[in-house]
């Protein structure tokens, strides 16, 4: 390669360093698009002027679909965020795959002494990450987008686990046997059967992972997306797609450790243990009283308070009721009191759900707190309102061992001088426990749609005001 | 003093472990006469060319380094955006699709890398594109509060 | 819209910026045939191997990139600690010294790495032990209070 | 390269990174150390496991020389670092500058083709940072160790920075020549050349530079050492050669900046102002009145807070006081009295210099806080004890735009209640200038040594408790 273009996967590297870099402040974050794709367009810029890059005709063609699939993808609702995420991990997957298969294909047959040791490892590590990738995404995509023949509860049988390790020490052991004779005759058959094994291993490994349990395996797949992209660097040499592709790979990681810890579960739980079948069976238990609260009474209350946090949840997400709840911190700031959000880690289905919706409907990220911030002054906050929230404010995390969300952190509505709380039914939520904040003396529910009730309580206030 | 007594039986120590890698590698390099020592020092016949994978190897380990020290320090709020980021710039796979797609090679072979080269800007066009979409949706103050 | 037109408008500068450099590239490949592009293809029959200096550039920056990191982080109380601990980890050029001075070279040139293993040497063990004296004192609350 | 030693090398790199990563914490820091020793040991003994490493005696030899010169240098006393790290950086220089020059002529005498342009480079980078390093620390540490026969007052003449800039110049354009004639009739002569304008440089960058300007010449000359270890791995082919000098660059360039920052100046400032001159001009100014303060009258006053600040600076250094002010710290929270250091970070003459000097005399780092911390406080604290910091509490530095500390942030000493100033004499601190600080209604001075200030101090406190 010239030095021109390792110069520019120089400088691509250290762009997208600072992408990743400026992400650590709301303030700077735009400026990482701009370095991401400067940095790509070098990248890929570098690599069309290689010499012996002769079709032209074919790449633009395969960047003008790109383009026509790629645009509209980016144009979902927010919602639709996971799934998209997923899909996309499934293509990037699919790529280091098929780079793969071509790379080991072209080396046979320019002859054996091609296939180094160091090569062949290469592309098995690639192939075997890409293409589970590909299915194991395109399997979680279809879970989220809740596609009517995926089945959405964990699919369980006993024997599942040895079947799933079983079969991937199979392809890993088919591996070892090709890096150590890459020319011997069986590679014609070896290569294909790892591929297919390595499909296979990605949809069994999602079948009895709940819909639910889905963003913690979205991010383990990133993180393998990033690894397949690294194998690929190895095979060919280059330096660029290790560092971009270990990027990708220590942010999969580091996001499944924060919303493990967040839930205060292992990865092997995760992965391993059929979370949500186990909860659906507790999720009858006996009822204990509420006490309800008129939207009249409730703008009362809302109305002698002097600070207030609000604490959204999945509920809020599904019910689409960020914009009202706008509406609600605008009716409330526009009297003088103090409106914050409270913002747990793990608060609906994916890292920073709530932080999107929120600063979608216009909400400055400076009213956003962090569970951690929050929490020391919660005891001051006069009105708490949960917003379809259920397991992130359940006090049973701090002492009930039984609970599968023991030992989880949370955020503490229960110490504010009173508590609304905003959901359709009696259900419990995610994890499928009982929550006893809603039947604590100075909770009162508000029962149904959180848009339909938010709406309400804006109508409620705005009215008052102009009553006045 | 006890300190200088530890800190000489630690090179005591390495004297050992240097013969003992000495041997070993002696060793590895009759098993391998073609490797990376001698080719420092002479001419490389051999008609592969041994990829350097060691530097390959460090610069994994550096990236990851540096990966795992930026990502945890973004910001919680963005912890949704930087999804999609890391996803468009994995989408580096890019690079090795147009080698495959546009290099002189077999029609069959081209065709894998024209899929991956469609697969792989799918993701660049998306996923800085929707990356965008949301951080510009984060802002510190309202620019103007609407009356419902 | 105007965003599709913007990442159009990049994609069709990346065309042109790629003809540019396929011209200058395949220029300097003239230049120099035996680069390693050719390498990568086809057996390198030159003498002397060609390092691969690019993947040693990007260990420096990956490396530049992790120690600013890093000491940027370094706790203020421990400056003077930390600039003797990388007053020792800079000589690491006792990696180097060891080579000159251990291998079948003329006697003269291994005498300057002789110097030069002693001095790092120096540096290594002089900076540990310093570094360490220091940080033993650094101590967060006080073993007993002793009357003057 | 065997696998073995590369293997070796890449944990080494590790844990070089692990730890200066652990520095970041008092807690952790002691594993520094044993990180670091273990990844030299490791390089160590990788390095000596090479097949063309033969000579084993002298590698021992050299190897115990080292030994008997670095087990003394490391028992150095704490006011002696900086001159002992200066000379550790000429050590450092030294080394990469031999090994660059031993490869020159071994690669020389092996032929012409050795010499690529690219090891060319790397060598001419390793041999001029190596030995202007050496030179240049060389002198450094000298004029710290205050030799006479180095001149402590920077000298300067006209045209110096004209020559300085010329000479370095005149050495790169002839490492240029000699990059692109590696193998010319004149290379025999231009390599020599080379060498000899390095270690001149380094002497003459050092010439005009004050002695108490040092400890940033002596951070940006750490620096230059670790990025000649950096040119070392390029000539070698090396990558832990390369990340741990990047490792040491980085350091060295960091301090630096951090210490300009805290002084208001920049680099070029530092290189080229003879700051130390100019301000000597300045000392004499107009004596103002100062008003004074007995030993006993201090001492009521301090028996009678609840909150004492103590501002240690240079002056605490000089006197040794340390020990003392350990004991007054002692006599002061004996009595319940709360008693806080405010470390600024220029205060002393190098980083972290007050930190190691009151963790030696065993005072808690958790009672040694950074200046942004506590100047939001200063406002409560009922006695501030100044003891030989001058510079750093002036609070001209915030509006006297004619003063060099102009712009300076200092430690709010003048908000405290009472201000009791330990010093020598009615002389200005480094930057030469007045403080008013002394002047202040509500400071009082106690003039004298520090040691012999703090002690009578001590003494008279544990008398007024003995007579109580
Ligand atoms: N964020 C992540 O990264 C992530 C990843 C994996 C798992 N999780 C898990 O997801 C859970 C998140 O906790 P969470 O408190 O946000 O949610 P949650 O515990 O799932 O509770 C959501 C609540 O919202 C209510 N709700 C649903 N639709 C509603 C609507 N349209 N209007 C009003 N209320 C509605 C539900 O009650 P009704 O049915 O009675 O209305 C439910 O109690 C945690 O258990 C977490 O471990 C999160
Ligand atoms: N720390 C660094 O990294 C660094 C690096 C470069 C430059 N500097 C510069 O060094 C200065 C440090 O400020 P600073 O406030 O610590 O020191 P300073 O401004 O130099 O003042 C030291 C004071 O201590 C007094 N003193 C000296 N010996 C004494 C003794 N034996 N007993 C009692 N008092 C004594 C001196 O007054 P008398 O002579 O009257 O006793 C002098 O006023 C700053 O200007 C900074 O920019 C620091």
């Amino acid at each position: 390669m010239t030095d021109f273009i390792q110069l520019a996967y120089l400088v691509a590297t250290a762009l997208f360093i600072f992408s990743l870099h400026w992400m650590n402040n709301p303030k700077t974050a735009r400026k990482s698009v701009y370095a991401g794709v400067l940095a790509m367009t070098l990248a890929v810029a570098a690599t069309w002027s290689r010499p012996d890059v002769v079709h032209h005709l074919w790449i633009i063609g395969a960047i003008a679909v790109g383009f026509i699939v790629g645009v509209p993808l980016s144009r979902v609702a927010l919602t639709a965020v996971p799934q998209r995420t997923a899909l996309s991990h499934a293509f990037g997957g699919l790529a280091a795959g098929l780079v793969g298969v071509a790379k080991f294909y072209l080396w046979t047959s320019e002859g054996p002494e091609q296939l180094t040791t160091f090569r062949v490892s290469a592309i098995v590590a690639e192939v075997l990450l890409g293409f589970l990738t590909f299915t194991g995404s395109l399997m979680a995509a279809g879970k989220l987008q809740e596609l009517k023949w995926i089945p959405q509860r964990p699919v369980t049988y006993p024997g599942q686990n040895v079947v799933n390790i079983g079969l991937l020490l199979t392809a890993l052991g088919l591996g070892v046997w090709l890096v150590l004779n890459p020319t011997g005759p069986a590679s014609g058959l070896l290569f294909p059967a790892i591929i297919v094994m390595s499909l296979a291993f990605g949809v069994l490994l999602i079948i009895p992972i709940g819909g639910a349990d889905m963003p913690t395996v979205i991010s383990i797949l990133n993180s393998y997306a990033g690894l397949s992209a690294v194998a690929m660097g190895f095979v060919l040499d280059n330096s660029l797609l290790i560092t971009a592709g270990a990027l990708d790979g220590s942010s999969g990681l580091i996001l499944s450790i924060i919303m493990c810890r967040a839930m205060n579960r292992s990865f092997v739980n995760v992965l391993f243990g059929a979370f949500g079948k186990v909860q659906a069976a507790k999720a009858g238990g006996e009822a204990k009283v509420y006490k309800e609260e008129t939207i009249e009474g409730a703008a009362q209350i809302l109305e002698q308070a002097s600070s207030v946090v609000i604490i959204p949840g999945y509920g809020m997400a599904v019910a689409q009721a960020q914009h009202r709840t706008r509406e609600l911190y605008d009716q409330l700031t526009k009297r003088g009191i103090s409106v914050k959000f409270a913002i747990h880690p793990v608060a609906g289905r994916m890292p920073g759900h709530m932080n999107v919706l929120l600063s979608e409907a216009d909400i400055p990220y400076t009213d956003q707190i962090g569970m951690d911030d929050i929490n020391p002054d919660m005891h001051q906050c006069d009105v708490a309102i949960v917003i379809g929230a259920n397991d992130v404010v359940n006090p049973a995390a701090r002492y009930d061992k039984s609970t599968p969300i023991f030992g989880m952190p949370i955020i503490d509505a229960d110490k504010a001088k009173t508590v609304f709380a905003i959901k359709r039914s009696k259900n419990p939520g995610f994890a499928g426990i009982d929550n006893e904040l809603y039947f604590a003396d100075r909770t009162f529910m508000l029962f149904g749609d959180a848009k339909a009730v938010v709406g309400d309580l804006v109508k409620q206030l705005s009215g008052a005001q102009s009553g006045h | 003093m006890t300190r200088i007594l530890k800190i000489g039986f630690i090179f005591a120590f390495v004297a050992v472990v240097a013969i003992g890698l000495s041997a070993a590698s002696k060793q590895a390099q009759q098993q391998a006469e073609d490797t990376t020592v001698v080719q420092l020092e002479a001419p490389d016949v051999h008609p592969v060319p041994d990829t350097d994978y060691w530097s390959l190897v460090f610069v994994f380990l550096l990236s990851t380094f540096i990966g795992v020290g930026v990502v945890a320090r973004v910001s919680r709020l963005l912890h949704t955006p930087l999804m999609s980021l890391t996803n468009a710039i994995s989408a580096i796979a890019v690079v090795g699709s147009i080698i495959v797609t546009g290099s002189d090679f077999p029609e069959d072979i081209r065709i894998l890398g024209a899929i991956a080269l469609f697969a792989s800007v799918t993701n660049i066009v998306s996923g800085f594109l929707i990356t965008d979409r949301m951080l510009k949706m984060f802002k510190a103050t309202r620019k103007e509060v609407e009356q419902p």
